[in-house]
């Protein structure tokens, strides 16, 4: 029994049947018939009702799909008895990680804050720069630094340590 | 005569600069980093090199690398791009003494325009106006008040010694001089012990617009009309057009005269473009001169007809300019938006990475100047701008909805890019209506906002695609046997064809 | 105003049709037949339908079936695009009676340009030049030279019962037209046992040239100058360039008027073309009238700079012309060239297949109206152009320049294309020159055959990447442990880097 | 050992040496070094001696392959112990079948022969229409012919044996 997570809600998801391009599916309390085909590796040409769309699917992680149709993009993660279990085995997945660090190598431009300094969810805390453009980097919610790593100026690697939170 | 080109740069711009090269005849020489040995521009060009390490200070930047690179290829002249070398001095000189012609200004039109206070002394003494305001401190009230009344209201008054807004005051009506600059003063006194203070014009609604120009070495200098570059973040432009929405002839034909001037003043030779800050009733300063080919040199080229890489080729190999002033002319409008690999919902973070897929919009009137190909990876090291996407019309209104039509169904996947951010700016009433200004990005950061649009029935599609993309590589890797059993099982349910055909 | 229209065609043109309803804000209704599914024209409209099987006449010809979908589906208009139902006037007409404005002119137009002696008749009638020649059989002899007179030489003496070749005779010198004209009717007599003749003016090189018109449905009409369509394989067109590099402009304005005056002799509303036959001193006669968009319209659209889509819809909208003869210049130089699926180097055989990957080229001056994606399978049942691309150049060579720089790097994998047979055309020395008769591609096929080039060293590099690659393939699928412990095998060889860097 | 077949000719190939993407390899008696990259799949970015090259292969069969570069294009066969014991055990490749076919539907358009007609290599038999376009159908070499099993304008599927020779 499937479930896809979009937008923060967990929906019931059935193919009820296939046959060549024809899907018909449940999801929630809704029956949708369309008419699908690959075009190209992962993207596919959907017709619902005679509207016309060109849906693109990308993998993020093993069941996380970002779908993008046009300008608009939707995540999509589907809900397997694995992820349910894994689910009720862990913790609170807005969970910060226990620092701060950066996707790609740069250089630390400013810092923000002070050792031992309480900063409040949504603050920024350090800039880093990185192809030729200045990010700043936030704390998702209240945490109180415990150790500052790095100094202004200096060059990093990606995914280094910078900043450490109690 | 140029018969083969060394291209000191990188990415789309060394693509553009080699396809002028192939039309003409010429042999391209791309070098490269290590970062960059997958780049398309090593596969377009007829030669490449390995300059170095990613870091473009040992590369890109590595000029004596560069020049024997250019000598042991035989190369007769270099073309820098834009950044890196472009507006190196150095680099142009020592061009010069190795006996390879840099396709650029000399060092003494690099130097005098890359430095404000030459600059503007030199744009005084040649008539181009800048902006107004005082040489030097001013310390008597009386000496204050009559500077304001030359310039003229709005100005801004500012502490000679000052920095941080301290002494700063912003006078815009006749009856607030004295009080304001007296406050300055006092302020100023009190911030750093010195009340002398300076005073500019002060630009409300600035405009940035720029004149692209073309010299040869025989003193001849044309212009090819202004770009519109006020859409701008951090600084940074984002897009561009020509005419300019809040053009007219009489003025532009002025500003073209004094763009003109500007690089006579310099025996500027090559491609070159004059900023101007520009107020809502067409007053214009020059603010600085980019001696080296633009980021939005496109545009230009699809609105005047005039190929610029080739231009400064022809120019670089000692030819007077091929073109008269009143041979050119503007036919229609385009528009250029840059694509960067960037998330613009997430404060603009860069995105480097691996491609997915490309899909381009094209057709008429669409021009797409890029680099990247499926299965690339961004590397990090350099620029994140992906491509430039230019979109030509009859007319301006043409111009927007075949830029937005284009914008709709470009797509770039695997890593973020700013497609959506420009589709907005393109959305926007004042960016429809056309007098806006530099602050345009920051005055509509609401408009230009991820839209809370709902999409129910397309998100559902999008799920049920999803989990049908899902189960279908489960069944694949699963092997030929588990599939055609499932598709067995789906079968007897949906023998009878869903969905009817009209 | 139309808010919604059906495209009633598939591939290039389809897309084509959409992309400027885009831009209109119109909303595109594709249809397709159960071969296209897969057809990029249904993923870029807003709605799709099947109507039918893959056979044309099952589907893209089922007028009837295409109402429906139309009428269904609220659409206001149907756009037919080129082929198919573009110029039946059966088809026109019942688009009428169903209230369905139909993108093209009405059925007494077509009717009349599609008959070629009622056409001949019309034109006639409103002072278009024709081929000249008799009308009726001529039997007497001295008719026969004073028509010949009238004509002027050289002529076409022709039997009038003939075929096959038999007593025609070709006259071009004075002197021989008496006793050519006996020859031509003794061998007619001995052969049909009836000796009249006709004559016709015999047209030794031979220009197609053709005018792109446009009119209104209140009686305006305006020319969008001429395109040269010589370049010709068994009557099919494959190159196409405007302006014609035989054009003058005095003559150019007078075969615009005569244009004019054979859209309006048939009330003709909406985008049409006037084909005239040309010689080398650009004496002309009417040809035909193609009463839809033609598929080199985009040479056009390039020089001219007007989307002819649009302005069909705004005048199917029942609006005036938005453009004026006198606004209407040619800026610059197009040529188009059709990319079709096929060996150039078999006999032209239709290749139909799977499409590996396309590698396009872009940038400055580059238009490319396709249709075709990697892992398309192009279908057998239809038309096989894959693309049409375009090169705008500021001159006739600079265009030359750029679509040899683009036909360069164009690659299309899977299906063989017709792309080297149009890079050898750019390459004739007479195409270049520009003179060219239809006859150009007859009278140069040692030029355009398959150059017999040595490419040794290029060919070894592709047979050593080919080994690689067929190598590494291998160990790929022997999995990771053959394919480590291969590589550590080469390392033991290849440790230091055998490639030195500059 | 590997030998490549191109333009008709076996000679013999060795990858000497293969370090990331510098490769030495020997073909016949030369020695080339380069500097290889699959950019894309079976797409090479090749620089030999400064020169770059982009070399795009596509298998026609399990080891012949189309390089192309630019509107250049050249075959190579993969020759390895396995071709060469099935060339000595086969035939003459260059032997025609016995029948004409047509690799896609199409319609007849005109048959050239009749049944018990010597013909010449090279010489045209049938005209067929698809996709709009005419083609001639030749033999190979010197043939009789057995059957006609078609009419003109009888519609006909791909790969059907259209005339068959003795």
């Amino acid at each position: 029994m499937y479930e896809v997570n979009i937008k923060g809600e967990d929906k019931p998801i059935e193919i009820l049947s296939q046959d060549g391009q024809q899907v018909k599916a449940r999801l929630g309390d809704k029956i949708y018939e369309l008419d699908l085909l690959e075009v190209e590796d992962g993207i596919y040409s959907v017709i619902y009702q005679g509207k016309s769309y060109r849906i693109e699917l990308n993998a993020r992680e093993a069941k996380k799909y970002t779908a993008q149709v046009g300008q608009h993009t939707l995540d999509v993660e589907i809900v397997d008895a694995e992820t349910r279990y894994a689910r009720s085995m862990g913790g609170d997945e807005a969970e910060d990680a226990d620092h701060i660090s950066t996707p790609m190598p740069g250089q630390v431009v400013k810092i923000l804050v002070e050792e031992g300094q309480k900063v409040k969810g949504g603050e920024t805390v350090i800039i880093v720069s990185a192809m030729k453009m200045e990010s700043e980097y936030k704390v998702q919610k209240d945490r109180v630094i415990k150790q500052i790593l790095v100094k202004e100026g200096e060059n990093i690697d990606g995914d280094q340590p910078l900043i450490l939170f109690e | 005569m140029i018969k083969k080109i060394l291209i000191a740069n990188r990415g789309e711009i060394a693509i553009r600069v080699m396809r002028s090269c192939r039309e003409m005849g010429i042999r391209s020489v791309a070098v490269y980093s290590e970062a960059d040995r997958a780049s398309a521009h090593v596969q377009y060009a007829d030669e490449a090199y390995c300059i170095g390490p990613a870091a473009s200070n040992e590369s890109y930047l590595n000029y004596e690398k560069i020049i024997s690179v250019a000598k042991e290829t035989g190369a007769d002249a270099i073309h820098p791009g834009y950044g890196f070398l472009s507006e190196n001095a150095e680099f142009s000189n020592r061009c010069k003494e190795e006996g390879i012609i840099f396709i650029g200004p000399d060092a003494h039109a690099i130097n005098t325009m890359g430095d404000k206070i030459t600059a503007r002394k030199t744009m005084i003494a040649a008539g181009v106006p800048v902006v107004p305001g005082t040489a030097k401190p001013i310390i008597d009230l009386d000496d204050a008040v009559e500077t304001i009344h030359k310039i003229g209201l709005p100005v801004m008054v500012k502490a000679s010694a000052g920095g941080g807004g301290k002494g700063m005051r912003l006078v815009e009506k006749e009856e607030d001089i004295i009080s304001s600059v007296k406050a300055a003063k006092s302020e100023a006194l009190a911030a750093f012990g010195n009340d002398a203070v300076y005073v500019e014009k002060y630009i409300d609604s600035p405009h940035h617009i720029e004149f692209q120009i073309l010299a040869d070495q025989h003193g001849n200098c044309i212009h090819l009309f202004e770009r519109e570059c006020s859409v701008q973040r951090r600084h940074q432009k984002v897009v561009e057009e020509t005419p300019s929405p809040i053009m007219r002839p009489d003025v532009r034909a002025e500003m073209g005269r004094h763009a003109v001037a500007a690089a006579k003043a310099v025996n500027y030779a090559g491609a070159g473009t004059i900023e101007f800050i520009t107020d809502d009733d067409l007053n214009y300063y020059f603010l600085e001169m980019n001696t080296r080919l633009q980021v939005e040199h496109p545009i230009t080229e699809q609105v005047v007809g005039v190929d610029l890489v080739r231009e400064q080729i022809h120019i670089a190999n000692g030819e007077k300019l091929r073109f008269r002033q009143e041979d050119l002319t503007q036919h229609g409008h385009a528009i250029e938006v840059r694509v960067y690999a960037e998330d613009p919902d997430n404060n603009f973070m860069p995105s480097p990475g691996k491609i997915k897929h490309i899909h381009l919009p094209l057709g008429l009137g669409i021009r797409h100047d890029g680099y990247v190909y499926d299965g690339y990876e961004i590397p990090i090291y350099y620029d994140p701008m992906i491509s430039k996407l230019v979109a030509w019309g009859n007319n301006r209104q043409e111009a927007i909805q075949r830029m937005k039509r284009a914008l709709e169904v470009y797509s770039i996947s695997g890593v973020k890019t700013s497609i959506p951010f420009l589709l907005r700016i393109m959305n926007v009433p004042d960016f429809q209506k056309g007098g806006y200004t530099t602050h345009f990005i920051q005055n509509h950061t609401e408009a230009l906002k991820k839209p809370e649009e709902e999409h129910e029935e397309l998100d559902d599609l999008a799920a049920i695609v999803s989990l049908v993309h899902h189960t279908n590589n489960l069944l694949k890797a699963a092997g030929p046997a588990a599939s055609s059993n499932h598709e067995s099982a789906w079968k007897q349910f949906g023998r009878k064809k869903a969905v009817s055909r009209l």
